[in-house]
């Protein structure tokens, strides 16, 4: 049957043979922006009217601790989640707490992004990105040097790994990798960066200009700069982190076919296409990316050992925590 | 507490029903005892069963100390700063006889409605270095920097200055029943205006300035928007946000450290209850309580514009200036573009009013939750507060305690807990309360009961036990005597209450983010919803028009009570 | 109503303000509580009331138990009205709505009250003389004025059992004296018990069906006006209610007493005292019973105090052992601070005596 | 402190509770302020702490203008005491707390009393007689105690200026007499002056140096107690002063008065009244001038109402135009509640003419 749900079968008869089997409540945790949510739901319930999705969003790290809780609570109300990065799904697969799921539209997604246990699938792609203030930077640079160099002493902004999920997955990556270690947040800390709770705060301190540079999710920068913010973003050409938006079906779901039906949706090329006209950049090949952000094929990725960073995210926090401490 | 209300307040409970006596203490295990215990237990829980380990954990790691002694610091300096700003600007309110003091009001009230981000955001522009204090400073001679709001200072003072208008609220009203005979006896023993009111004034004045001190201390225990947006930066640690820092962590222990953080952060919130119970021990009730509007002090005109032009510049900075960058935000084109005319734009007005169906839902939601919340809470927290005031038994007084922890837990601590208690209440059965907006409405009611608690205590500890005997003798029955006799007296303070709690419910946010559902959102998570999308101008224009309407319903209730007025005073006598 | 006090405690932390109190008032009688500052009157009134619950002992209205340790019929379920001491007037109500409240909400209101409040609210301003202030708030009343605001509110509702602290005691004279006849005719029309508290031994004597005189939480004497002036049973109640001087002596028989100070050891006959004083060789007398010369024999003093108090004077005189109050017609010759004088008894060497029969008080 | 007070009013609202009033105290003397309920002496002692502002006119003490309309020295700056008809007891005091607050911040504080506060507090507290009470809160204390209390804290400082608001309203005779001494020999003692308000009309007749009579707002007559008492110059004042009853007849000359209802139509002779009086065909005879008989020949009239008051019982008799008091001596005949008595002046038809000479008061 799955053959059936692919989104870009059009076949209406089969279509509604399968609409009539799916059906019911299915509650979807997100991290998502609340627009963007509930467009990716109205799009889902045009073509699955009879399911009702109810939407559950806040940022990430309160999406999984509602999640956690309600585990230990009971049980997980949940039926399908997505929210910021895989690491996070490595720690709920841990716990056990997800469904194995293997969707067709998988196979249209880069292998990197799809969990090698089948438990959660990338759904687009978030590159941690340069911004820079327009007004008070001329000369754009190319590199994350320069975060470390004269330029941007007491110029750059970031948000704590400590308070955000992404920020957490970024130093993991960063860490990591061998132009990086942990030189660069040495770097960033002698150049003494402003550290923020999230990648908002960092945003409005680069629009408004009280910093020169910031490390930040690209999607935030696209927008203000479509609106007409002073910002741009830059694609340094060491490479950017990038995290996936993963989303997964939980182990406990009421309505599997639902939650399965809705996977499927969001990977499909009609979700795809879907999430690029949201401003995001797609997962799935052969789709554009939306103005201003370069597409998964364009992009040089950084990326690190899920499991290990999974394993390392506690003492890696600790480690930032212990090197930012000794203001 | 006086002995002979500890006599007399026998009969109120003897008298009550006893379903009523039963159903309080019902509510008040099941709503605010159980989420607490949870939490308790939760910190006790390790993969070896209960124990200490997390304790043990916790308390060894230096981290904790460092950040129990920055939480001190900072939670005492700022509620010494509302404690002063507040007594000062209700005294000033109260007794002096500067003008305008309605809308001087208002104003003061402006920093609790406005989101905490936007003020700190504003003030941080406003200390920053091309902001205009650091301007003035420039002009005047020496080496003056302003003060660096990225640090310890930094955030005491905003935080005093977020929670002062807590004191002043609870304080303006008691200043005004306090008999003016009581400090005309200390003027004639020769006291001078300053001891009077330290040695009179002062402490009669306690029951609010200790109900208001002790809100102003919870809020800024729980607080964590001000600590997470001055304090990451530099570094500093609250318990707040080092409660979150645990819960967003990963592995098993996760919750269990964050709660046994949270269990430390209530013995906080216990020992501010006690150090308020101190203060209050010696507070006694005058005979007569009359809202006594008169000024007190008349000041030379002189004076008077000194002290009026002083109050008003620190409103101005204080409320004014947030509220201007505010809306001057949310009239930008984009965020971070200058204020020029070309730049202005009414979009993100036309936006929320007229495109986003989530911002109209979630003002009704909003509205209609805290209005049932603050209804339900004027009947329950005054009944509570009566009972703990006429009957201070150790019993009442542990009630009292236990219902200001979910004011101070900070709010996902508080929402965790609300999971843990109410999506099973019984293991195995889920009544569907949580999932619903219903959940909200427990929720906010178990955080917020504290402040119309405090509101209406504070008020009926200004009132002599002898109005409601003389009722009683009147032949009075419990309804009557709430309804002709006490229910008038205590109306300031209960009002007060009420007020806070309808404003902080009205614009709630951390509980909420955790425990919505779908067609539920409330106010605060449309905000936050739009800052995290990186809407900020849109997230500016939904405050303003917030604000807005909280200001014309403060118009429209000040010309009702104008109109009001003017019919009394028009049937009355006088003139 | 018929009220029972039965052996009442009241035990305030380590005070004891009342100390095994008996009494008990018939239905419709006009009962003055009478004793010095601190004795324990309002205590004894608010326990009648119901507000406070006695340490011991019990009260009975009507034969039923109103009032025990730990159990108590709530005021509001009792046919009373009060006036309080401190006046406990609220200050959100105007004059009358003060009289107005009760007459809405007492639980026992006569029919023909309930149905015409209006009227009755008439009367009770007229009575207490406030017509022209029915629409003043508390805070802008006189002293006097507040009390008379506490007094009405508690007669409007006409209930059975009127308590009254102090009713008075912020009025002159003259409105004293016509508030009186007021509680008089109110106590004859509704025939209601009325228990008075009072501080002012004339107030009692004047008005009182009888008088319970108290002293440190304890009951000295039990009787009629006339009994506890005529016949105190304790040196307290003489000296309290008579302001008698206590004269040391011997009692030669029931009636004839030798002063100790005589300068001519004459007797004193037909003098009345009770076995108490007599046992204790004391001789109640009255300042009236005495009068002043500045020779002749008799008691031998010096003028200590001289004040003038209108028609009389009163004089306080050191006689060596003990000072002497007398109270002389202002209109007799006057003597000044430091005269020598000497004190006899008046209407030569007797003493009308009383012609009702000694009544030994229960309580004392 | 030498006081003047010039043509002061004062107005709440709508009510003129005082009417141009002038007064002038002399530096030490004894001033009683006396008049019925609601008539402004509350107000006038408020105007000279200073806690309110006249309306119009001015007070001056020792020469020094310290209250006009918008203009006042501040109560602390004067060097006052106060009592306060309502006591004005700090809740969160005990009683020691409340002697010690003037002690420690008085600043006209002699410094033999600034050095030995601990000293001084004892000696108030005996005088008020509340040493067993000193850590009490004034919510553990009785009515009369806390009026005690109320005293202690006005004369602990010993100011030059004791202002004192009805300070023994709440206390029983015996204690009152007490507090009375104590108050004068204060007086005496410290030379300060006192402005002592009372209802109570032999209070200030004992009491004060000079006696103010006030009624509405307005003085009716200022003088010595014994010029009040005996020379009236109002209706007013014979009345309330003297509770008086106010004979109708003829003047035949300034010491011959006819009265209307007399049977006999014989002449009162040697009886003293005021021109004001005289004027009006009035003659004020107090009510123990007269006495009863059940014959004979007087003004009759018919017993309305009797009030036994210990030595003495007060009549109420309706002669038909009016009604007339009397106070007769309790061991005198009884008449009772019905009786058809005939009323005649004492001491046969002549009133023994006081010695001092009529002066006439500056105000009235
Ligand atoms: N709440 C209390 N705590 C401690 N002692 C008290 C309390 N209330 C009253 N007392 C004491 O009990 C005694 C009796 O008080 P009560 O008020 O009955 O006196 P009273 O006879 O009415 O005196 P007064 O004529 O002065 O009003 C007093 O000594 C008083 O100090
Ligand atoms: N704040 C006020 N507003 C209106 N009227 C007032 C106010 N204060 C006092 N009065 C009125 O002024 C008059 C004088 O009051 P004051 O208190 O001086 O009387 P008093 O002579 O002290 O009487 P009492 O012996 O009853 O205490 C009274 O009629 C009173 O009702
Ligand atoms: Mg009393
Ligand atoms: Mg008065």
């Amino acid at each position: 049957s799955n053959s059936e749900t692919t989104g870009s079968n059009n076949n209406e008869e089969n279509e509604n043979n399968e609409q009539a089997n799916i059906e019911g409540d299915l509650s979807f945790y997100t991290s998502q922006p609340d627009e963007d949510a509930q467009k990716l739901v109205d799009a889902f319930n045009g073509v699955y009217p009879d399911v009702n999705v109810e939407i559950f969003r806040s940022g990430t790290e309160e999406v999984v601790s509602k999640l956690l809780a309600e585990n230990q609570a009971g049980e997980v109300q949940a039926d399908v989640l997505l929210v910021a990065d895989a690491v996070t799904y490595e720690n709920l697969k841990s716990e056990d707490l997800l469904l194995p799921y293997k969707s067709e539209e998988a196979s249209e997604i880069p292998e990197a992004f799809v969990d090698k246990d089948e438990m959660y699938t990338g759904t687009k792609i978030m590159a941690t990105v340069l911004a820079v203030n327009t007004e008070k930077v001329t000369d754009l640079p190319d590199s994350w040097s320069v975060l470390t160099s004269e330029e941007a002493k007491e110029q750059s902004v970031m948000p704590s790994p400590l308070y955000s999920g992404a920020a957490a997955y970024n130093l993991g990556v960063l860490t990591r990798n061998d132009e990086f270690k942990w030189d660069f947040y040495n770097g960033l800390k002698a150049n003494d960066v402003m550290i923020t709770e999230g990648n908002g705060a960092v945003q409005q301190a680069v629009a408004a200009g009280e910093k020169s540079y910031g490390i930040i999710v690209d999607y935030l920068v696209a927008r203000a700069k479509a609106e007409g913010s002073p910002i741009d973003l830059i694609y340094p050409n060491e490479g950017v982190p990038v995290i996936t938006e993963p989303i997964a079906i939980t182990k406990n779901t009421k309505n599997e076919a639902a939650a399965k039906a809705f996977v499927d949706f969001v990977l499909s090329e009609e979700g795809q296409q879907l999430a690029a006209e949201i401003g995001y950049t797609p997962i799935r090949k052969g789709i554009d990316a939306p103005e201003g952000l370069k597409t998964i094929e364009e992009l040089k990725v950084l990326d690190a050992d899920l499991s290990e960073m999974y394993k390392a995210r506690e003492s890696d926090k600790e480690q930032f925590s212990n090197l930012f401490g000794d203001h | 507490m006086a002995r002979s209300a500890t006599n007399t307040g026998n009969n109120v409970l003897k008298y009550s029903p006893s379903f009523l006596k039963a159903l309080v203490f019902f509510l008040v295990i099941l709503v605010f005892f159980i989420p607490v215990v949870r939490l308790i237990i939760l910190s006790f829980n390790s993969e070896n069963g209960l124990s200490l380990d997390h304790y043990y954990e916790v308390l060894h790691n230096p981290v904790t100390w460092k950040t129990i002694y920055n939480t001190f610091i900072i939670v005492t300096g700022a509620t010494l700063i509302s404690v002063l700003l507040g007594l000062l600007t209700a005294w000033i309110v109260a007794y002096t006889n500067i003008k305008h003091k309605k809308l001087l009001q208002v104003f003061i009230f402006l920093p609790f409605v406005i989101p905490s981000y936007i003020t700190t955001l504003a003030w941080t522009q406003f200390m920053g270095i091309n902001g205009p204090i650091a301007k003035i400073l420039n002009i005047l001679p020496g080496n003056l920097e302003p003060i660096n709001l990225y640090s310890l200072t930094g955030i005491i003072l905003v935080m005093g200055l977020s929670h002062y208008p807590l004191v002043y609220l609870l304080t303006v009203g008691v200043l005004r029943k306090i008999p003016r005979e009581l400090v005309m006896a200390a003027n004639v023993s020769g006291s001078s205006k300053f001891t009077s009111f330290r040695k009179v004034t002062m402490p009669l004045a306690l029951p609010g300035i200790a109900s208001g001190g002790l809100l102003a201390f919870l809020a800024s225990l729980d607080n964590f928007g001000i600590p997470a947006f001055l304090g990451i930066p530099a570094n500093i640690r609250v318990l707040s946000t080092y409660i979150y820092e645990q819960i967003i962590g990963f592995g098993p222990s996760a919750f269990a450290k964050g709660a046994t953080l949270s269990v430390i952060l209530g013995f906080f919130a216990i020992i501010g209850t006690l150090i308020q119970w101190l203060f209050l021990r010696r507070s006694k009730q005058f005979e007569t309580s009359r809202e006594d509007k008169e000024p007190r002090v008349i000041l030379s005109k002189k004076r008077r514009l000194i002290i009026e032009g002083v109050l008003w510049i620190f409103l101005i900075v204080t409320s004014i200036v947030p509220l201007l960058s505010m809306a001057s935000t949310s009239l930008i084109r984009a965020y971070g573009l200058d204020f020029t005319l070309q730049n202005l734009s009414f979009k993100h007005y036309e936006f929320i009013l007229f495109s986003s169906s989530k911002a109209q839902d979630a003002i009704q939601n909003s509205l209609q939750l805290a209005l049932v919340v603050t209804f339900i809470g004027i009947f329950v927290g005054t009944f509570i507060a009566y009972i703990r005031v006429r009957k201070p038994s150790l019993f009442n007084k542990t009630i009292e305690v236990i219902i200001g922890i979910p004011y101070a837990l900070p709010g996902t601590v508080l929402a965790l807990a609300m999971i843990f208690t109410w999506l099973e209440p019984i293991p195995g059965w889920n009544p569907g309360i949580y999932g619903s907006i219903l959940i909200l409405y427990i929720a906010y009611f178990t955080r917020f009961l504290i402040l119309q608690i405090r509101g209406s205590v504070t008020s009926l500890l200004q009132i002599d036990v002898s109005m409601e005997h003389a009722a009683r003798t009147s032949g009075a029955t419990p309804y009557h005597k709430w309804r002709k006799i006490l229910i008038p007296l205590i109306l300031p303070g209960l009002l007060s209450g009420a007020f806070l709690v309808f404003l902080t419910a009205l614009t709630e946010l951390t509980v909420s983010s955790l425990l919505w559902s779908s067609g539920s959102e409330t106010i605060g998570l449309v905000i936050y919803n739009f800052e995290q999308a990186g809407y900020t101008t849109n997230s500016t224009a939904f405050s303003t028009i917030i604000v807005l309407l909280i200001l014309i319903g403060f118009s429209v209730i000040y010309l009702l009570q104008k109109l009001w007025e003017r019919k009394v005073l028009q049937n009355g006598y006088r003139d | 109503m018929a009220t029972e006090i039965k052996n009442i405690s009241k035990v305030f932390g380590s005070t004891h303000a009342l100390n095994s109190i008996n009494l008990s008032i018939k239905d419709g009688e006009f009962i003055a509580i009478l004793g010095p500052s601190g004795c324990g009157k309002t205590t004894l009134l608010k326990l009648l009331a119901g507000f406070e619950y006695p340490s011991d002992g019990q009260i009975f209205i009507d034969q039923q138990c109103v009032g025990e340790k730990n159990n108590s019929t709530p005021p509001e379920k009792r046919n009373i009205g009060m006036v309080f001491q401190s006046f406990a007037l609220w200050p959100h109500m105007d004059v009358k709505d003060h009289i107005k409240f009760p007459l809405l909400h007492h639980r026992f209101l006569a029919d023909d009250l309930k149905n015409n409040i209006e009227k009755r609210i008439e009367e009770v301003l007229n009575i207490v003389e406030l017509q022209s202030l029915s629409k003043r708030m508390p805070h802008e009343l006189s002293g006097g004025q507040k009390q008379r605001v506490a007094l009405a509110r508690a007669i409007a509702p006409k209930p059975a059992l009127l308590l009254m602290d102090e009713p008075l005691s912020s009025l002159d004279a003259e409105l004293r004296m016509e508030m009186r006849k007021e509680i008089q005719s109110l106590h004859r029309l509704t025939g209601a018990t009325i228990v008075y508290v009072t501080h002012d031994q004339e107030e009692a004597l004047a008005m009182a069906d009888r008088i319970v005189v108290m002293n440190d939480g304890q009951i000295q004497q039990v009787g009629t006006p006339r009994e506890i002036y005529y016949q105190p049973n304790t040196e307290f109640v003489a000296k309290f209610v008579g302001k008698a001087n206590l004269i040391k002596g011997e009692w030669i028989n029931e009636c004839t007493f030798r002063p100790h100070d005589n300068t001519d050891h004459s007797l004193w006959i037909n003098i009345d005292a009770s076995p108490h004083l007599r046992a204790k060789n004391l001789c109640p007398i009255r300042p009236e019973q005495f009068t002043l010369s500045a020779t002749g024999s008799g008691i031998e003093g010096i003028i200590k105090n001289v004040q003038f108090q209108g028609k009389e004077i009163h004089y306080t005189i050191d006689i060596g052992s003990d000072f002497i109050t007398i109270h002389e017609d202002s209109q007799n010759n006057n003597f000044s601070v430091g005269d020598l004088v000497t004190i006899h008894l008046k209407h030569s060497e007797h003493i009308a005596k009383p012609t009702l029969n000694y009544v030994k008080s229960k309580n004392s």
